[in-house]
């Protein structure tokens, strides 16, 4: 059997179980998966480790994607062509068509998808929700105003960390819900100047900064399964977070609608905000290792692969075609709400998870609220920062 | 009469220089070819892969107009002063005080020591939550009964950083205090006798005879420390992770994230340059004077 | 009298007191951390997340040990700590006796063969301390490609030893300086080489240093991650890689109780070096050696 | 200044006894002396004095106070080590104004007395030298100058001399003096060298394997010594010990030497108290005779001796001459170039000078 | 075995000029005793020759061959250091052996070298301890037995007795004198001690900041001192040199000193060349006349001296006495309790051994 070596961030008991239905799917083909994983610094580990092995000549054959890290190595010539499989397959079709651009360029693919995180969930506590007489909020404005009600019962209103990323999640979700899709996509996807130092930006901010009293003293440095524990054993109302969270409900045994909810961020625009992993390969001078980075990609866009990937991983598949029936609630109506967000226009990738502008960019962002949320800084100011870190890095 | 001197002895007379010559060499290869490779990169457009063409400054001037390299500049001159000096004052005391014939040296050794061993990636997680008001000290002291007792620099942008001196002193100290140690243990002790006589108390002898003949240790702690300093990295990830709000940034995080985060390789390389020559600043007279003085018999 | 010499007694007893006074206060301070990592590995994970991060845990349970042992994946391999022991190993000891070797001869020859440009010699060594090593890594990469060692432990011994001797060297001359030139002299009208001199004379005087210079090298190198995971990979990855991995999770929960028993098993190692070589901490060693 | 007793003192490292009992009381004002064979334990009783060693028995007291337990530094002592244990980083000045600082000596009066000493040690010019920059004599002298500037309840010297030429060694000996005469400060002195021990010492103790042989003042020590050992060990060269048996010839002693040229000879004239004439008639003693009681002439029978010069060693002021008595090498000083190897030479002894001893006992005959 | 030339060597530490321009040259197999002030650069010389220092210039010969670059283990030198310098790791057994082992000699030859050093130091029960553990004597030793155990072609003894006990040290002159005799090895031998110097030397340099004073045997250097200089620091106690005139009265000398008891005195017979009387007749000198010249009675007219004592100094076998001439100081060594201090003194000199020096440049007339 071939050896194929994968790098990849997944370190966590579910991602490595989701691995799993991958790497039995490869042997199954007559590929042994030869495990790489660096974990760590938001995948900057894995990056450092890419590089590296790129600048030794020793390439991994296969290697995790997120974001805009593929396309790099696409525009330095350094991954194969996967045209052939995608054009044999019919994948482009199979696929929301917000994730190709992050498969190759101009019609030329690379890599190929696994599955789909949604960034813009609320994950609240049923229970306390029902104690403090606090609904399902329909807009920021309502879901911060809860926040004196889940108070007054003596929880925290929303769990969250002061790390930087945390915050910016929070931040992502009210630009778009706040401002609506479009305006999304020209401030953080397009950087338009304009927009990144609108009122609306300002206000943006502002709505961050009344979030600032709805959490706990403790927060610093939490992890955010910390956070979403907190929201799980009733000390905190909710938290924003990606559906990654979801795990640590069910774990509980905690059912979805019964126990705790799950509900997009509040908005009058329904949006959609991705994150997802694909794979691609390097290009090396070895006929088998070609056959197996195919057999990679072949294996991915398994649906029957990628649903049991999905059901262990939390997430939902990257195909459109797969049958939902097995999932949970959430996961349910994060695949409708895909399909209603695809055909509405309103499917963008997450600005916090690397999927909206490049990571200098994305950066700005980060560094930004992250410091705006702990200090005193003015909205203004905190625009003024925004536009200025970005114009640097461009 | 004068002889030809035979190859033999050319050869030992060589021979120090020829010992040398490997370290050297790799060295120069590994330090500072590598410099100038990284150099060269500053000067260069790269982002994700290096790239050797030229763009003069440019990197150099959007660092400079990162407000986080600020920080880290800044909290690189704070912390390293503040560790620096914490560590190696501690470090001195332990190891003085454990070389007054303590009954359970090796004990005491081992536990100033084990900080090192272990990796800060989960040390780190202990610290911050020693340091989390809602968790660690604040708390404990709090439940105690002193209710107005607060400990929350670990949450205040401005003190984060000296959390991250306390956990930097507590893993360090103990190397510091090795070193101290065997430069106490190779001392001869006559020395310390004859101060006794002249009827100095023990920190008199420590002050004036023992520390000035320590010098080359301090020499060995200073380096070491300033290199544990400028390369802390696993301190800050894990215990603050450059936050709250990138306060507690370093340059070393800063190259880390640039480089390998964002995709700035060329910034990341122009922040190691500047790094390097900050060190070549303040280190390169320190080892002149330390150097340059003639050594006295012994 | 009497009475003048047992204040005297007391005094002195004051004086002792304090010593342990205020190493022990300093013993608890730095236990405080391990206190923390002890308690949280024995308790369950349900336990911790529950919001029981510092105090005494419920229950004891030992899962965590094991698990961080020979259960924890390192992505798919599900082997625990166990298989990554014996990489670290096999490049901590080598590159740890290479290093101090090195750093030893040339210290002794900074020291006591000193030629011109030799102090010199030793400051660019020493400038070597500072490299961010971030910043060293892709050429490395490279030189490492070139000479065939990418991705070996060979290579990682190399690269470790290589910036390993800028600090066993600052350790070693810092030693010798001390030590006085007439052993040397001595030793040469004995007939004794260059070398004879360094093994015979030099390197049993150095004893506590080669104790500090082990220690240093073995922390550095068993922690260390950066090069570890930029040179090696999959199988060959040191413990610290395997380390981090446990402990790195992204998008999953971690596991505070196995990460803090992972962290311990993989400090065992240099805990056991700090016990062992600390024993060579001894006093005197150049006693009697000279007069005046 | 103080008496200094020390009482029943012993030490042991480990296995190895370096001190059985040691006893000496001097008091105020005394210069004790201590001399004895290398390794016999003068410098552990000196440190154990100090304070530097801890004792493993017995006790010692200065100024009837019992200081086995007081750390050194309140003992108000001042000391040459033997090694020097000099401060390496500080340059000599420094290293003698130590004490005085610590001591808090105000500046000026400090810079005054390193002044005087260094004139005193001729050191002036080495002032601000380094220990590590000096011969060895000059460091012997910065060790001795730390000392000499303070003014102790006690002065402790180790061979503070021992690595002088003879003229400076003269000169410091002189100083030593001068400064013990000034100051009357109480004093325990090491030295190897003869002279200084005759000169300096008010007390002399003879050690021998952490035993005192004899305490007394320095004329008797020599004249009378206690027992052979102390008769062989002072003086330079050695005193000769001439096996014979004594008898007594009316009132004064008769010592029959063994053998003379194949036969025995008497000598007569050897002070003797009358008990002891009484109890050691007959009986085998051991006659000691000092080379200088030689003189080349002939004189009364009772105190002449014919010998065969075996070899002559030129000293400078004088000549010894070797030869055999008995059995045993009896040296003879005698001006330069009065006797000759290999020949035959009458020398006369000074018999009223020659002490006896049991040789059974090896204890003095008085 | 060799030769030692050492030719116009100079030696500076920076500004400080230790050695200016030595030059000494010894055959093979003589014994070079080096005399010199604490400071006059003697170490440092031996240093040199041994090959530890460098030479700032001059030429350094053994065997004829210019060692100048050769590095100090090719040299074949035995030495022993002024600061011992003992391996403070090795027991006195590897101590010793070193060297040997160095040299590939067989262990059990080693062993059997070691036993027979150790056995002459009197240590052999010392030679598995380590250096820390012995006494500064037995520390000396170590370090003279490292040296005794080899056979070089050079031996360096740099003060090798000097912290060792008279008898002790009389032994092991006398060792030192016996391996001289059976290897003959060419030794340069530095000391303080007048009895040493005489007695071991074939040849003494006596050396005063750096410049050789006088290289001759050791009679010579005693008896005709080069310079007043040398006349000073040879002999213990030194030789008095009393400023006079020098008048020549038919065939002998007549110095005239300057002031006896208020008036002046002559004293005669002093040996002097034709030429010298010639050239420094009616001309100031000074009178160099040694302790051991005077003796307590009355002698010719030209030959006696009556003095008022002012101190008297016993020193065991014999009393020094101190009086003025002239303004200075003179010592007189004589028998014990000859004289008395603050009395008047009939003392009588051998003048045929007093020397003359030229008051203006101090050296000798011969
Ligand atoms: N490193 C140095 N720098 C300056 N002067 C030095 C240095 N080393 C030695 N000296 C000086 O050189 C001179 C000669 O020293 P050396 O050790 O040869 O003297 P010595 O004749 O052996 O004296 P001693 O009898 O006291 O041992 C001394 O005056 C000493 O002060
Ligand atoms: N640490 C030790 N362990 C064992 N024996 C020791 C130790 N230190 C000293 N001795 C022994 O104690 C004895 C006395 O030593 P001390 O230094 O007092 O001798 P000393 O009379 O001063 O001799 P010297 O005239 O040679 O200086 C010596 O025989 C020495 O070997
Ligand atoms: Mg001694
Ligand atoms: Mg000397």
């Amino acid at each position: 059997q071939t050896k194929i070596e994968g790098l990849h961030v997944w370190t966590s008991a579910s991602e490595v179980g989701a691995l799993k239905v991958l790497t039995d799917k490869l042997k199954t083909m007559g590929f042994e998966w030869q495990d790489s994983a660096v974990g760590g610094a938001n995948g900057a580990n894995a990056q450092q480790a890419l590089r590296t092995r790129v600048a030794a000549g020793n390439p991994p054959a296969v290697m995790q994607f997120l974001g805009f890290e593929g396309l790099g190595w696409a525009k330095e010539g350094a991954l194969r062509s996967l045209n052939d499989l995608y054009a044999k397959n019919g994948w482009k079709a199979d696929l929301p068509p917000v994730m190709l651009q992050f498969l190759g360029q101009d019609d030329s693919f690379f890599s190929t998808p696994i599955n789909m995180h949604r960034q813009n969930w609320v994950w609240a506590n049923k229970a306390v929700f029902d104690k403090a007489g606090v609904a399902v909020p329909t807009s920021w404005d309502e879901l911060i105003a809860s926040g004196e009600k889940l108070k007054a019962i003596g929880v925290t209103p929303i769990a969250m960390s002061d790390e930087s990323w945390q915050i910016e999640e929070l931040f992502e979700s009210i630009l778009i819900d706040v401002n609506g899709p479009d305006f999304y996509k020209k401030a953080a996807i397009d950087l338009d100047e304009s927009a990144l130092s609108s009122p609306e930006m300002i206000k943006t901010f502002e709505l961050l900064g009344k979030v600032r009293g709805l959490h706990d003293a403790g927060f610093t440095g939490r992890d955010w399964a910390a956070a979403t524990n907190l929201v799980a054993n009733g000390q905190a109302g909710m938290q924003i977070m990606g559906d990654w969270a979801k795990g640590e409900f069910l774990a509980k045994g905690m059912k979805p609608g019964v126990d705790f909810l799950c509900f997009p961020t509040p908005t009058a625009t329904p949006n959609y905000k991705f994150v997802f992993d694909t794979f691609g390969g390097f290009k090396i001078d070895n006929a088998d290792i070609a056959k197996g980075q195919d057999a990679v990609a072949e294996a991915i866009m398994d649906p029957e692969v990628q649903k049991k990937f999905n059901l262990i991983k939390g997430s939902i598949p990257a195909r459109l075609d797969v049958a939902m029936d097995d999932f949970d609630d959430c996961a349910k109506r994060s695949f409708s709400d895909r399909v209603e967000a695809i055909k509405n226009n309103a499917i963008y990738g997450s600005l916090t998870d690397g999927f909206a502008v490049e990571p200098r960019f994305s950066g700005v962002f980060q560094d930004v609220v992250g410091k705006f949320f702990v200090t005193d800084m003015s909205a203004e100011d905190a625009v003024k920062f925004l536009v200025d870190g970005i114009n640097n890095a461009r | 009469m004068s002889r030809p001197i035979p190859l033999s002895d050319r050869i030992a007379n060589w021979l120090p220089r020829l010992v040398l010559a490997p370290s050297l060499l790799v060295v120069l290869v590994a330090v500072y070819l590598f410099i100038c490779w990284t150099g060269w990169i500053s000067l260069s457009s790269s982002m994700i892969v290096p790239k050797y063409d030229f763009v003069g400054l440019n990197q150099y001037v959007r660092l400079w107009s990162t407000p986080r390299w600020h920080t880290a500049v800044f909290n690189l001159f704070v912390f390293s002063a503040l560790f620096l000096g914490l560590t190696t004052g501690l470090g001195l005391l332990m190891a003085i005080l454990l070389d007054q014939k303590i009954r359970v040296e090796g004990t005491l050794r081992a536990i100033f020591l084990y900080p090192m061993a272990l990796s800060f990636i989960v040390t780190g997680t202990a610290w911050k939550w020693i340091l989390n008001p809602a968790l660690g000290v604040q708390k404990v002291v709090n439940d105690l009964g002193w209710t107005s007792f607060v400990f929350d620099w670990i949450a205040q942008p401005t003190f984060a950083i000296y959390c991250v001196v306390i956990a930097a002193v507590w893993q360090s100290t103990g190397f510091a205090m090795a070193i101290f140690l065997a430069g106490l243990r190779g001392i001869d002790n006559s020395v310390i006798k004859a101060a006794q006589i002249e009827g100095a108390g023990l920190p008199r002898i420590y002050r004036t005879i023992v520390v000035p003949v320590l010098r080359p240790a301090f020499l060995s702690v200073i380096v070491l420390l300033s290199y544990i300093a400028i390369k802390s990295f696993d301190l800050i990830l894990a215990l603050t992770n450059t936050g709250p709000g990138s306060s507690t940034e370093m340059p070393s995080t800063f190259m880390y994230s640039a480089t390998f985060r964002r995709d700035q390789m060329g910034v990341g390389a122009a922040s190691a340059m500047m790094m390097l020559m900050t060190v070549a600043a303040i280190i390169v007279p320190y080892l002149y004077s330390e150097l340059k003085e003639p050594r006295d018999g012994h | 009298m009497a009475t003048n010499a047992a204040s005297l007694r007391r005094q002195h007893g004051i004086g002792r007191a304090f010593i342990y006074g205020s190493l022990f206060f300093m013993a608890a301070f730095y236990l405080m951390p391990l206190w923390v990592m002890i308690t949280t590995s024995v308790k369950h994970l349900d336990e911790i997340y529950a919001g029981s991060f510092v105090g005494l845990p419920t229950q004891i349970s030992f899962d965590a040990w094991r698990s961080a042992w020979s259960e924890a994946c390192n992505g798919t391999a599900c082997r625990g700590l166990k298989p990554y022991f014996i990489n670290s190993l096999l490049v901590t000891v080598p590159a740890v006796i290479l290093s101090t070797g090195i750093g030893a001869i040339n210290g002794y020859v900074i020291t006591k063969w000193r030629f011109p440009g030799s102090n010199v010699i030793f400051g660019l060594l020493l400038f070597g301390c500072f490299l961010p090593f971030q910043a060293v890594i892709l050429p490395m990469a490279q030189t490492l490609g070139i000479l065939g060692l990418a991705g070996t432990l060979p290579g990682l011994v190399l690269v470790h030893t290589v910036y390993g001797i800028a600090f066993t060297t600052l350790f070693f001359r810092n030693y010798f300086v001390g030590i006085p030139d007439e052993l040397v002299r001595a030793a040469q009208i004995d007939g004794a080489g260059f070398i004879r001199i360094f093994v015979s004379i030099m390197l049993p005087t150095a004893l506590p240093i080669i104790v500090v210079s082990c220690i240093w090298q073995f922390t550095q190198i068993w922690n260390d991650y950066l090069f570890g995971a930029s040179f090696t990979a999959g199988e060959n990855a040191p413990i610290t890689v395997a380390l981090n991995n446990i402990v790195n999770v992204s998008m999953g929960r971690k596991q505070y109780n196995v990460d803090m028993a992972a962290a311990m098993i993989a400090a065992l190692p240099t805990l056991i070096v700090y016990v062992v070589a600390g024993r060579y901490f001894v006093r005197g060693l150049t006693a009697g050696a000279v007069k005046g | 200044m103080a008496t200094l007793e020390i009482d029943r003192v012993r030490k042991s490292y480990g296995a190895v006894d370096v001190l059985k009992g040691v006893s000496i009381s001097i008091t105020d004002g005394d210069f004790l002396v201590l001399l004895g064979p290398s390794g016999c334990g003068k410098s552990t009783l000196l440190n154990m004095i100090a304070g530097l060693e801890s004792i493993t028995s017995g006790e010692i007291r200065i100024a009837d106070e019992v200081v086995n337990d007081l750390p050194p530094k309140d003992r108000d002592i001042a000391m040459v080590f033997q090694s020097y244990a000099l401060y390496p980083t500080m340059t000599v000045r420094q290293n003698i104004e130590f004490g005085m600082k610590i001591r808090g000596v105000p500046p000026t009066e400090r810079a005054k007395a390193t002044l005087a000493a260094a004139e005193m040690l001729q050191m002036s010019h080495l002032l601000d030298r380094r220990p590590g920059q000096l011969s060895g004599g000059q460091r012997q002298r910065v060790a001795m100058g730390r000392a000499v500037v303070r003014q102790p309840k006690l002065f402790l010297f180790d061979e503070p001399l021992s690595n002088l030429d003879a003229k400076l060694r003269v000169d410091m000996r002189t100083e030593i003096k001068r400064l013990h005469a000034r100051l009357g400060t109480t004093t325990v002195y090491v030295t190897h060298d003869q002279i200084e021990a005759m000169t300096l010492a008010t007390r002399v103790a003879v050690m021998k394997d952490g035993v005192v042989q004899q305490l007394a003042d320095p004329q008797t020590v020599y004249d009378r010594p206690a027992n052979v050992y102390v008769a062989k060990f002072v003086g330079s060269p050695a005193m000769s010990l001439i096996p014979g048996k004594l008898e007594i010839d009316s009132a004064t002693a008769v010592a029959v030497l063994d053998v003379v040229n194949r036969e025995p000879k008497r000598i007569s004239g050897i002070p003797i108290s009358k008990e002891s004439a009484a109890r050691f008639n007959g009986r085998k003693v051991l006659v000691g005779i000092r080379p200088e009681l030689f003189s080349v002439s002939a004189g009364e029978p009772g105190r002449t001796l014919l010998v065969h010069i075996d070899v002559v060693e030129p000293t400078g002021p004088d000549t010894l001459a070797l030869f055999q008595i008995g059995g045993v090498e009896v040296t003879a000083r005698v001006p330069p170039k009065t006797v000759e190897a290999r020949k035959t030479a009458t020398l006369s002894v000074d018999t009223s000078k020659i002490v006896l001893f049991d040789a059974q006992t090896e204890e003095r005959i008085d």
